[in-house]
Order: structure tokens, then C-alpha cells, then sequence
């Protein structure tokens, strides 16, 4: 039989994702696999199509500020700033446990990809709660109706909140599946996931910053 | 880095530069454009942006442009029908040697029009 | 096809009352000439475009050997013909335009004209005011003097409209919360059609609107004659018909100056009689349109914010000889 | 664990039995198959192809001549905005990238199916569900009634106190989440799951054109939607971006649409330029000239794109010294273009061009694309653009590109990809008359639109007064109407006729250059009994690598039939990177996409309670969707 060489490698030397029953086999796939999994692309798709989303959001903010001379307008209140930006930055850090579970599912240790994932989940829990509550606390006093201004604060916080309820419910579901054990299809999961947080944490601090430059700048 | 990964990080700096320049060109020059005439108003004159934005994506495309240039010229004994990475990085190279120069034509277009046209008149 | 390009175009220019082939504005007549001259470089790019079509129709049975014969040659016409000449031909295109047509066709700059005209869009007609003078205001019927640089500021109190007047200068958006500008100077004496050209809702397409070049003696005397509030009605009929405008309907969306009547839902009728037209240049200023008009404007604008007066014959009458009176 | 060594023929029957959809009703409900979700996309789109015609021939009707009353002002602004939300939305996007994209991408990079087979339905189902919406809102007297384009302060509440806006930013929300997972999953399959070797100097130019059309669609839908959602808050919370009065801005609207707008209409087109490069190489038996430059230029149409919107917006009164720069690169997106005319031309010119039907369309395709393309070239001139905007002869512009430069490529495309689709040969001399016919129709019906657009005859308006000499012009373009919509009869008739009583074809009738023709007409469920082998762009035109498929089934080599296999590569070079297990046909899809259907009803009708039920529904038909994994199935 003929030596048959596709794209520089021969068949049987390609992993073969129904070969990974457990972390141990799960690693070594992982290992000879080159470039980045499929997951990766499909997330970086829907993080392009979310960032546009949301820098279209924060283009409104700035253009809407370009044609107001007095920014935030007379009789709305100054946005928070010392409180959402000390949160944004300590949200940010939970990238770091996330990437380090997605390089621990890659090395097939299992119960240190749980634990990460479940200490970024009670930082990014405990963030959202406290962001929650102080958003429904200034709807209290104005309303997105009042005018442009806080139209676009709380349509822009609101977004924001979303994305990170998203990302929280992501991880909650990849609990679930990694409590069943690793196979490719979960490590490629957890990768993704991952990917989707640091977009998260970097599209969380753009919007906090973008809402404090109201006094800051 | 093996020779071929210089030449394709440069092959890929090629494509991606001179695009990228010109947009961040377009959408600042065109806002600040609109934000100086707009209510707010003030802030710096608008030829002294328009230079400095025409001026630096210049700069860009034309290394982005030396670039490709370079991993043509590195490639030719290869021809775009050739297997990978030196066919893929002939054949890009090949396109963007004469589309970097598409971007260099609207840079200047875009700066040379936005001083010669009085500022802040609407159209 | 190719020969019924020029044909029909030159059948074009002695076409309809706003046809821009016709200019009789400067600035018209930069943009007509410019069209001509764009239309000459494209009808030679079809012709091209179309020669090699018949070309490859021509050879369509032969073909060199390999399955790339000829492609040093197809490089060479893409590469001067689809880059080089058309990137030449575009940039001499863009400056000839955009920077040296455009200073002639952007907003006037401060001071270059002599009188301001308001060209107000309303939900479905125009109002323009005079704002040097004691508050001339009139309807769909604009006058300016002739050869003299007029500014039009383009205002609007609801939605998006468009001042156009395509034989004297290209058009304009009116804006909420915006005040665009552009020049108007007619070369000859006589009446130019402009319409509204942003789609504003039911009666877009009964926007129109005349602007009469009048000589500048001829305008000066209908400025003024405009500027004066209303001519107190003489005769019983006419009398009665103030009545009948005062206390019915009317006042309440009309405005006639030097009367109790303010509404500003519907255009000023202080100087009705004076116009050529109603209704977006829909009906002549005729009695018998004016009367239909009243008793039914939806049949005539469906759609449009004039609710029907349902008079008798007899107030009608009054009605109609108190505005015929109104010069 | 080496593969057990079993002969070829059994190895094929394993695919076939693996790869096999439920039969009947069910089997189309629950398909994941690339081929079946490409028809449905076929027929759904001829259906709302038929809309947006019956649409344009009523208006057409009504401005037969002068003060007609065929029908009233507010029947015709809800045709003329469904015309053209119809047909860019659910006609000419979803024929393109969701039928022949679907359908075609697969077999040309030789994979099995897409990288995300049920996102694949989903975003069928969604487009289906967005069509009702729209339709069923059209149908209760809500249709959309503030042109394609819906511009502020116009479709505020304030003017539009109707439902009507809402069923138009709603359905362009939901119809956008269609079309962005539609995108995603072509750049994904084409990036990844090409055969190993395929690298980008060996990618068919018609991936090339769906790249391109789909990173536009990625990077300009979400624009829209979030000016949808501005003007949804707007009119139903009552927030303030469009309103001066209190802070907002007009032209907010503007801008955020038209940049969408533009990389929109580029995207209508780009796929058919990739249409027009699948056909011409084949027609010509001559590979297509400057092939690096074809496929750099079809990225570059739709990234300049991303740069030109303003030029919509030339009579709003912005500041001059912001305006050059959407003129300059207005000026330079024709460079791509024309780029890519000469291509064509000097293709069919060196090759031995063959004048059957699909090529009489592309010629078609290209002599109207030029016309349109040379009148977008006079709007570089932005006094010129100022003086005939939103008049006729920008309709007769868009028109021609659209109508030339997409549809002709699409009904090229039928005829060129009926044998491979249905295995029977199309009837020829048919076709060409209703090449002729639509050609003319539409030369007819669009011509004269130029000159009563120079003669100052505004878009958009119901009807016109007598003495303007517009009416001849308008008359011949409605006999010019109903001419193009028999000629479209007559092809839809000769395919159908064709379908029921053609010769067989066979695999490869047109020796096409492509993969999907190294297949059988109809390919069968799993597209590739073996990978192939791919050394070329033009892998069919390379017989030592055909030849070395069938050995490769001989032996056993690459034919993964133990699951739903499908090879995955690195993107650049498609080095051979792992072999993946696909998911099947599932029921989720379909759910999903009801579901999302009822949560946009329910905010139409303002019920936003039941919405959000109906929302986390959707997010536990998900959680359903992802319980099952691919190798478990």
C-alpha cells in the first residue's frame, strides 16, 4: 500500500476525537493536534460579533457626547466611578484562573480545571450581584427615558451586565458537563469558554471606562 | 524563528497593516472632522490632524508594501500554484504588492481633500 | 444598446419642468456639465467592457494550449487597464469634484448672499419666511430676485425633508435640530419646480413647490406687499365669510396676520390670493378648486392633515369671497 | 487500534448507513445535512423571490401613468419598504449565502458538512421564522411602512404610531441573528475543515467571495441591530437617541445604518461574483486569469465597504472636510471591482468560452454590472451625487448592480448547478430565451429609470403629475417589469419541466473544475466516499489526484467511516490537524428557532413578561441542545 501524506501528516498519525475516553487520553490529543481547535474559531466569531455590537454601543456614547457641549447634561447625575472601576479591574483577574483551568483541562488535570472554574465563578457571581443591585438602585432616581445621556449609560451598563450573566451561566454549565469527566468535546468547551471571559473582562473594562470618563476626562 | 516564519509573519504584516492603518485613518480623521464642527466644537485645527493621520498611515503602508515586496522577492523561485507555506505566501504577497497601493491612494486622497476644503463649511 | 444610450439621453434634455439637464443656475450648470462629461468617460468604459464581450464571443471556439494560455497578457490588462487607468481616471474625478465643484456647490460662505429665504418642511408643504422683513410668510410658493445669490436656510418642524430645485442648485436635508444651507441664484426670470426628495410620509410625493424669479423692482413690491398683515374684508359676503373662518375650524390650525386666527398646524393664509397654486401645486388658485378643496382635501391629499369642513353653500360662499380677498 | 481491513464496498455502505437522515417530514424537520438545509433554503427564498416581484409589479402598476389610484399612498409605502426588505433580506442574502453557499461550500473545499451542522439548521429555521414575522405582520396591516432604510424622526413613534416599526426592527434583529450564525459557520468550515493540503493559494475564488460576504455580514449586522434596538427602546420605553430636543441625535440613525447599509449591499453582490468565478473557469475550460488578484479583490470590495457609508449621506449637511474621506474611498472601491471585471473578461476572452446558458448570464451579469458600476463611479462626485440623490437614477443604478450583478448570477448559477443538484440535464434552448427575455426585461424596465431620475422624478412617491414627461418613461418601464417577471417564469418553468423530464447528466457534464463535481449528481449524504486530494485550486482538473482517490478507497485511506468523521485543518496552510466527530440531526434546531419566534412576537405585541418566559426556554432548549455530545450520539 502506498504511503499516503495529507496536508504533511499520515492518517493514522492524526488523534481522532472518539479515541479520548478519559483526561489521560484527552491530553495526549490534545498535544497532537495543531493550530487551534474548531471551538476557538466558533468563539471568535461570536466575540467579533458581540464586540462590534459593543463598540457600536460605546461609538453611540462618544458620538452623542461629540454633540452635547455639556457632558454629563445639567441635571443628571455624575456617574459612579471609584466602585465600578475598583470591580472592573477585579473582575479582569478572573481571566487568570479561567486560562489556568483551560491550560489544566489541557493537561488532563481534571479536578484543578473544576476548582479554577469555581473560584472564577464566585469572583464573577460576586461582581454581578453587587452590579445588579447598584443598577437597580440608580433607576431608582432617573430613568433610561429622561434623556439621550441616560439612554445610552443604561443601555451600554445594561449590555454589559448581560454579557457577563452570559459568561456566568456559561461557566455553571460547564460545571455541570466537566462533573461528568473530560473528554474532547469538554476541553474544547473550556477553551472557548475562556476566550468568551477574557472578552468579557476587556469589554467590561472599556464600558467602565467609557461611563467614567463622563468626569474623568 | 525559521526563515519561513519570518517571511510569513512578514507576508501576514503585509496584508494586515495597510488595512488596518486605513481604517483607523478613515474613522478618526472623518470623527474628528465631524466632533470639531459639531456643537462641542474647538480643540485642534483640523489640517494639523488630518497631516499627522495622512503622514503615519503613509508610513505604515509603505512598509507594510516593503514587506510584501520583500517576501515576493524571497518567493520567486516558487510560483502561487506552488504547496504550502511558500505557494500561500507568493500568492498573497503577489495580491498585496498592488493592493497596499489602493490604500495609499485613499489615504492621500482623504488628507490632501481635508486641507484643501474649507473647514467646518457643510457640504 | 449602446447606441440608445446617448439617443435617449439627448431626448432627456428638453424633458420635465425639474430636469437637471436644463440647468438655469450656476451651480446647476456645473453639476450638467460635469454629468456630460462623466457620461462621455463611461460610455467609452461600456464600450470596452462591451468589445471584449463580443471579443470572447467572437473567439468562442479557439483557445491556446494549457489551461492558462494568455495570462501574461490578461496581467498586463488588469493590471493597466483595471488598476492604472481607472485609479488615474478616479482621482482626477475626485478632485475635479470634491474639491473643486464642491467649493462652488457647498454652503455659502458667510456674507456671499444678499437675502434669506426659511424653508420650513412641514407634514406635506413648505413654508417659507422672509426673515429680514416685518415676517413675510407664504406656502409653496417661493420668490426670489433674479441674479442675486439667495440663501435658503433648511429647517424643518417634524420630519426629514428635502429642499431641491434641480435646474438651479442640488439639494438639501432639512434636519430637526439643524439649520443646512445652501445658495440659490437663478440666471433668468421665471418660475423653477423644485419637490420634496426625502421620503416624509403619506402626500411625499405632493410636496411641491415654485420658486419665481421675479425682477428685483417686481420683487421688492411683493416683499413688501407680503410683509403687511392681512386686507380687512369689504363687502357683507366677505364679511361674513371672516366670520365663518373665525369662529368654524380654521383659526384653529391657520394663522392670517392681523387677525385673532394663529394656528400653526396648516400654512399662513394672510396672502392666500396672491398664490398661483394650492395644495403642493396639486390645484390652480381658482374658486371652484379652492371650494372643493375645503369641503374634501383628503379626495385631492389622502392622507394630509386638513380634516373635511362640511359648510353650506352659502358660507362656502362667504368663506370663499372673505379669502378671495385676501391679496 | 488499526482500522479492521474491509473492502471498499463495504466501507461506502458504512458511510451511507451512517450518514443517513431520518426518512420523510421528519427526516427534513431534524436534517443537519448541508445539501437538504441548502434546498429548503432554495424553495424559501423563491417563495419570498415571488413576494418581492407580485410587490414590484403592483408598484410598477400604480405608476403606470400619471395619478393613478390602482392603490392608495399608505398601501404603496408599505409595498415599496417590504420590496426592498424583502429582497435584500429574504431573497437575495439568505439565495446566496444560505442556498448556494449551503449547499456548494462543503463540496467545493471537500469536507463532509459544515463546522457547525446544527447552528447550520438553526439559522435556517430562524430565517424562516423571521420571514413569517415579517409577513404575518405585513398581512395584519402592520407591514413596515418607512422605506428599507427607516429613517428617524420618520419611523419614531410620534409619525409612525403603529406597530408597523416594530415589526421592522424586530424582524431585522431576528433575521440579523439568521445571518450571523449563517456567517460564522462559513468562516469556521471554510477556515478549518478544508481537505488537508487546501491551503489559501488552493481555495476555490468562490470561497474567497463567501469569505468576504460573510466576515461583511459578521461585522455589519450586529451595527444594525443595535440601531434596531435604539429605535425598538425609543419607541416603546420611550429613551431619546434620535430626539434633538432632549440630547439625541438625527443623523445617529444614519450613520449606524448605512454602516451596515453599505457592506450590506457589497455583500449582495460579492457572492455573485463568486457564482460568476465557479462558472466562468468552468465554461472556458481555462483557469481564471490573475487568480491572486480575483481573490484579494472580493475581500477588499467588502473591507473598503466598511469604509464608504457616508456617501448615502451626502445631502444631510455635513462638514465638507469629513465628507472627502467617504468620497475618496468611494473612489477606490471600484478599483477591486474593476479588478475583477477585467478578470472575467480576459478569461472568457483567452479561454474557449462556450455560450450556454449559465455563460450567456454571467456575460449578462457583467455588461449590467458594468452599466450599474459606472454610474456608482459618477457618485464619486459628491455635487453630482447631491443633485440626483434619492431620485430615479439612483434606483436605476442600484438596481441594475442588484438585479444584474446578483440575480443574474443566481439564476446562472441554477442553471450551471441543476445537473449536480437533481442529476438531469436542463433544457438548453429554453433557457437561453429566458436569458434573453429577462435581459431585455430588464434593460426595459430599468433603463428609462436613469433618464426620469435626470428628469427630477423623486423615489418613494406614489404617483406624479401628468406634465411632468415622466409618463412615457414610467409606462415603459412597467411593460419592462412585467416582461422580466415572464422571463423569470419561463426560467422557473424550464427548470421545473427540466426536473421532471431531463436527460440523466452524470457526475461532471460541464468537466467543471471544482470538487463538487468529482462527486455524483446528487452528491450522496456524506458528499466524499474519501477525502480528497487536493494539489490545486482546480482539483478536478488535476486526473493524477482523482486517480489517486479511487486507490485511496481501495485501500481504506481517509474514508473515517466510524462515526460522522470530518478532517480538520490549520487555517492558513491546512495542514492536517485531527479528525473530529460531527453531531447528527437533531430536533433542537427547529425548537430553538420556534422559540425565538415567540419571544419576538410576544415583544411585537409588548408582552415582555411572556417574552422573557419564552427566553429562558430558549436557554434550556440549548442547555438540551449541548446534552448529548457528538461522540456519545
Amino acid at each position: 500500500m502506498t504511503d499516503y501524506i495529507f496536508g504533511g501528516r499520515r492518517e493514522g498519525e492524526v488523534p481522532r476525537t472518539h479515541e479520548g475516553r478519559n483526561p489521560r487520553d484527552v491530553s495526549h490529543l490534545a498535544s497532537q493536534r495543531l493550530g487551534v481547535p474548531v471551538a476557538w474559531w466558533g468563539i471568535a466569531m461570536l466575540v467579533a460579533s458581540e464586540a462590534t455590537l459593543m463598540f457600536t454601543f460605546i461609538g453611540t456614547y462618544y458620538y452623542l457626547r461629540s454633540k452635547t457641549p455639556v457632558w454629563p447634561p445639567v441635571g443628571d447625575p455624575e456617574p459612579h466611578v471609584v466602585v465600578p472601576l475598583i470591580l472592573a479591574g477585579v473582575l479582569a483577574t478572573t481571566s487568570l484562573p479561567m486560562q489556568l483551568a483551560s491550560m489544566a483541562a489541557r493537561a488532563g488535570r481534571l479536578v484543578a480545571t473544576r476548582r479554577l472554574i469555581v473560584l472564577a465563578l464566585i469572583v464573577q457571581c460576586g461582581y454581578i450581584s453587587y452590579e445588579m443591585w447598584d443598577y437597580q438602585h440608580e433607576l431608582q432616581t432617573t430613568t433610561p427615558s429622561h434623556d439621550a445621556y441616560e439612554s445610552i449609560y443604561y443601555v451600554l451598563l445594561g449590555a454589559d451586565h448581560g454579557h457577563v450573566w452570559i459568561g456566568i451561566l456559561l461557566n455553571v454549565w460547564l460545571l455541570a458537563k466537566l462533573g461528568r469527566g473530560l473528554t474532547m468535546y469538554r476541553l474544547n468547551a473550556t477553551i472557548a469558554v475562556t476566550w468568551y471571559w477574557h472578552f468579557v473582562n476587556l469589554l467590561t473594562l472599556f464600558v467602565i471606562g467609557t461611563l467614567t470618563s463622563a468626569t474623568l476626562l | 524563528m525559521t526563515r519561513l516564519r519570518k517571511l510569513s509573519l512578514l507576508q501576514w504584516f503585509g496584508l494586515f497593516a495597510a488595512a488596518g492603518i486605513w481604517l483607523a485613518q478613515h474613522g478618526i480623521g472623518q470623527g474628528m472632522a465631524e466632533a470639531r464642527c459639531s456643537a462641542a466644537g474647538g480643540g485642534i485645527s483640523n489640517d494639523a490632524v488630518q497631516i499627522v493621520l495622512m503622514i503615519v498611515a503613509g508610513v505604515v503602508i509603505l512598509a507594510a508594501e516593503a514587506a510584501s515586496v520583500v517576501v515576493f522577492r524571497a518567493t520567486s523561485d516558487a510560483s502561487y500554484h506552488s504547496p504550502p507555506p511558500v505557494g500561500r505566501m507568493r500568492m498573497i504577497a503577489i495580491a498585496t504588492m498592488s493592493t497596499n497601493l489602493i490604500f495609499l491612494v485613499i489615504i492621500l486622497l482623504d488628507g490632501i481633500a481635508s486641507i484643501l476644503d474649507v473647514a467646518c463649511r457643510n457640504s | 444598446m449602446l447606441a440608445l444610450v446617448p439617443l435617449t439621453l439627448l431626448l432627456a434634455s428638453c424633458g420635465s419642468a425639474q430636469d437637471t439637464l436644463n440647468p438655469q443656475g450656476p451651480q446647476a450648470k456645473t453639476i450638467a456639465s460635469e454629468f456630460w462629461w462623466m457620461l462621455g468617460g463611461c460610455v467609452f468604459a461600456l464600450a470596452v467592457i462591451t468589445g471584449l464581450l463580443v471579443l470572447a464571443w467572437v473567439r468562442r471556439g479557439s483557445m491556446g494550449p494549457g489551461r492558462e494560455p494568455g495570462e501574461r497578457a490578461g496581467w498586463i490588462v488588469i493590471v493597466v487597464f483595471g488598476i492604472g487607468v481607472m485609479v488615474v481616471g478616479l482621482v482626477v474625478l475626485f478632485f475635479v469634484s470634491d474639491v473643486h465643484i464642491m467649493g462652488q456647490t457647498e454652503q455659502p460662505a458667510a456674507g456671499s448672499t444678499k437675502l434669506t429665504v426659511r424653508a420650513i418642511g412641514h407634514q406635506w408643504y413648505w413654508e417659507f419666511d422672509y426673515p429680514g422683513t416685518k415676517h413675510a410668510v407664504t406656502a409653496d410658493e417661493m420668490h426670489i430676485p433674479v441674479r442675486t445669490p439667495v440663501l435658503i436656510e433648511a429647517q424643518t418642524t417634524d420630519v426629514i425633508h428635502t429642499v431641491w430645485v434641480p435646474q438651479l442648485n442640488r439639494k438639501i436635508d432639512t434636519i430637526p435640530g439643524q439649520n443646512n444651507e445652501i445658495e440659490l441664484y437663478a440666471d433668468k426670470v421665471g418660475r423653477y419646480r423644485g419637490q420634496c426628495n426625502q421620503y416624509c410620509g403619506l402626500q411625499h410625493a405632493h410636496m411641491s413647490f415654485y420658486v419665481f424669479a421675479d425682477p428685483p423692482a417686481k420683487f421688492e413690491a411683493w416683499l413688501r406687499k407680503q410683509a403687511q398683515p392681512a386686507a380687512s374684508p369689504t363687502g357683507e359676503l366677505a364679511r361674513a365669510g371672516r366670520n365663518v373662518f373665525m369662529t368654524g375650524a380654521c383659526s384653529a390650525c391657520h394663522t392670517i396676520r392681523g387677525t385673532p386666527a394663529h394656528g400653526t398646524v396648516g400654512p399662513d393664509l394672510t396672502h392666500l390670493a396672491s398664490r398661483t397654486t394650492l395644495a403642493g401645486l396639486t390645484i390652480p388658485n381658482r374658486k371652484g378648486y379652492l371650494g372643493g378643496w375645503i369641503l374634501d382635501s383628503q379626495h385631492i391629499k389622502p392622507g394630509n392633515q386638513m380634516p373635511d369642513i362640511n359648510l353650506d353653500g352659502p358660507q362656502l360662499q362667504a368663506l370663499l369671497a372673505y379669502l378671495g380677498g385676501l391679496k | 487500534m488499526a482500522t479492521v481491513e474491509l473492502p471498499a464496498r463495504e466501507r461506502v455502505e458504512r458511510l451511507e448507513q451512517m450518514w443517513q437522515g431520518k426518512p420523510g417530514i421528519l427526516g427534513w424537520l431534524t436534517t443537519t445535512d448541508h445539501k437538504k438545509i441548502g434546498l429548503l433554503y432554495f424553495w424559501t427564498t423563491l417563495v419570498f423571490f415571488a413576494a418581492g416581484g407580485a410587490e414590484a409589479l403592483t408598484m410598477r402598476t400604480q405608476l403606470a401613468h400619471a395619478n393613478n389610484n390602482v392603490v392608495g399612498p399608505a398601501t404603496y409605502d408599505e409595498l415599496f419598504t417590504m420590496h426592498g426588505v424583502t429582497m435584500i433580506f429574504f431573497f437575495i442574502i439568505p439565495m446566496t449565502t444560505g442556498a448556494f453557499g449551503n449547499y456548494l461550500i462543503p463540496l467545493l473545499i471537500g469536507a463532509r458538512d459544515m463546522a457547525f451542522p446544527r447552528m447550520n439548521a438553526l439559522s435556517y429555521w430562524i430565517f424562516l421564522t423571521s420571514g413569517l414575522f415579517l409577513y404575518i405582520g405585513f398581512a395584519t396591516g402592520n407591514g413596515p411602512n418607512g422605506a428599507w432604510f427607516g429613517f428617524t424622526p420618520l419611523t419614531e413613534r410620534a409619525f409612525s404610531p403603529t406597530r408597523a416599526e416594530d415589526f421592522y426592527t424586530l424582524a431585522l434583529i431576528f433575521n440579523g441573528i439568521s445571518s450571523s450564525l449563517g456567517s460564522a459557520n462559513f468562516i469556521v468550515t471554510m477556515f478549518k475543515l478544508r481537505a488537508p493540503g487546501m491551503s489559501f493559494n488552493r481555495m476555490p475564488t468562490f470561497c474567497y467571495a463567501f469569505l468576504a460576504a460573510s466576515f461583511g455580514l459578521l461585522f455589519a449586522l450586529p451595527v444594525l441591530t443595535a440601531d434596531c434596538i435604539y429605535l425598538y427602546l425609543d419607541r416603546i420605553v420611550g429613551t431619546h437617541f434620535f430626539d434633538p430636543a432632549h440630547g439625541g441625535s438625527v443623523l445617529l440613525w444614519q450613520h449606524l445604518f448605512w454602516i451596515f447599509g453599505h457592506p450590506e449591499v457589497y455583500i449582495l453582490i460579492v457572492p455573485a461574483f463568486g457564482i460568476a468565478t465557479s462558472i466562468i473557469p468552468a465554461m472556458t475550460q481555462r483557469k481564471l486569469v490573475a487568480y491572486p488578484l480575483v481573490a484579494i479583490a472580493e475581500l477588499l470590495v467588502v473591507f473598503i465597504g466598511f469604509g464608504v457609508w457616508a456617501h448615502h449621506m451626502y445631502t444631510t449637511g455635513l462638514p465638507t472636510i469629513q465628507v472627502v474621506f467617504f468620497g475618496a474611498a468611494t473612489a477606490m472601491v471600484v478599483i477591486p471591482s474593476s479588478i475583477q471585471v477585467f478578470s472575467w473578461c480576459m478569461s472568457m476572452v483567452t479561454g474557449r468560452a462556450r455560450f450556454k446558458t449559465p455563460l450567456l448570464f454571467i456575460a449578462g451579469f457583467i455588461w449590467m454590472f458594468v452599466n450599474g458600476g459606472l454610474t456608482g463611479i459618477m457618485f464619486v462626485s459628491i455635487p453630482f451625487d447631491q443633485q440626483v440623490h434619492d431620485t430615479y437614477f439612483v434606483i436605476a443604478h442600484f438596481h441594475y448592480i442588484i438585479f444584474g450583478a446578483a440575480v443574474f448570477p443566481i439564476f446562472g448559477g441554477m442553471y450551471y448547478w441543476f445537473p449536480k443538484v437533481t442529476g438531469k440535464l436542463y433544457l438548453e434552448r429554453p433557457g437561453q430565451i429566458s436569458f434573453w427575455l429577462i435581459f431585455v426585461g430588464t434593460n426595459l424596465l430599468f433603463f428609462p429609470m436613469y433618464i426620469v431620475g435626470l428628469l427630477g422624478m423623486p423615489r418613494q412617491i406614489y404617483t406624479y403629475p401628468g406634465n411632468m414627461g415622466w409618463t412615457a418613461y414610467n409606462l415603459a418601464e412597467t411593460i419592462g417589469g412585467f416582461l422580466t417577471a415572464f422571463g423569470i417564469l419561463v426560467c422557473v418553468g424550464n427548470l421545473l419541466v427540466s426536473y421532471l423530464r431531463g436527460l440523466p447528466s452524470g457526475p461532471d457534464p460541464w468537466l467543471g473544475p471544482t470538487l463538487e463535481w468529482a462527486t455524483s449528481s446528487p452528491p450522496p449524504e456524506y458528499n466524499f466516499a474519501v477525502i480528497p486530494t487536493v494539489t490545486s485550486a482546480y482539483p478536478n482538473w488535476d486526473p493524477e489526484d482523482r486517480e489517486e482517490d479511487v486507490r485511496k478507497l481501495a485501500d481504506g485511506v481517509m474514508v473515517l467511516e466510524e462515526g460522522h468523521e470530518q478532517p480538520v485543518v490549520t487555517t492558513a496552510d491546512g495542514n492536517f490537524s485531527e479528525v473530529i466527530e460531527m453531531p447528527h440531526s437533531s430536533p433542537w434546531p427547529p425548537t430553538l428557532g420556534l422559540c425565538l419566534g415567540l419571544v419576538f412576537t410576544f415583544l411585537v405585541l409588548e408582552k415582555f413578561f411572556v417574552a422573557g418566559i419564552f427566553g429562558a426556554l430558549c436557554l434550556l432548549s440549548l442547555v438540551g441542545w449541548h446534552a448529548k455530545e457528538p461522540q456519545e450520539a
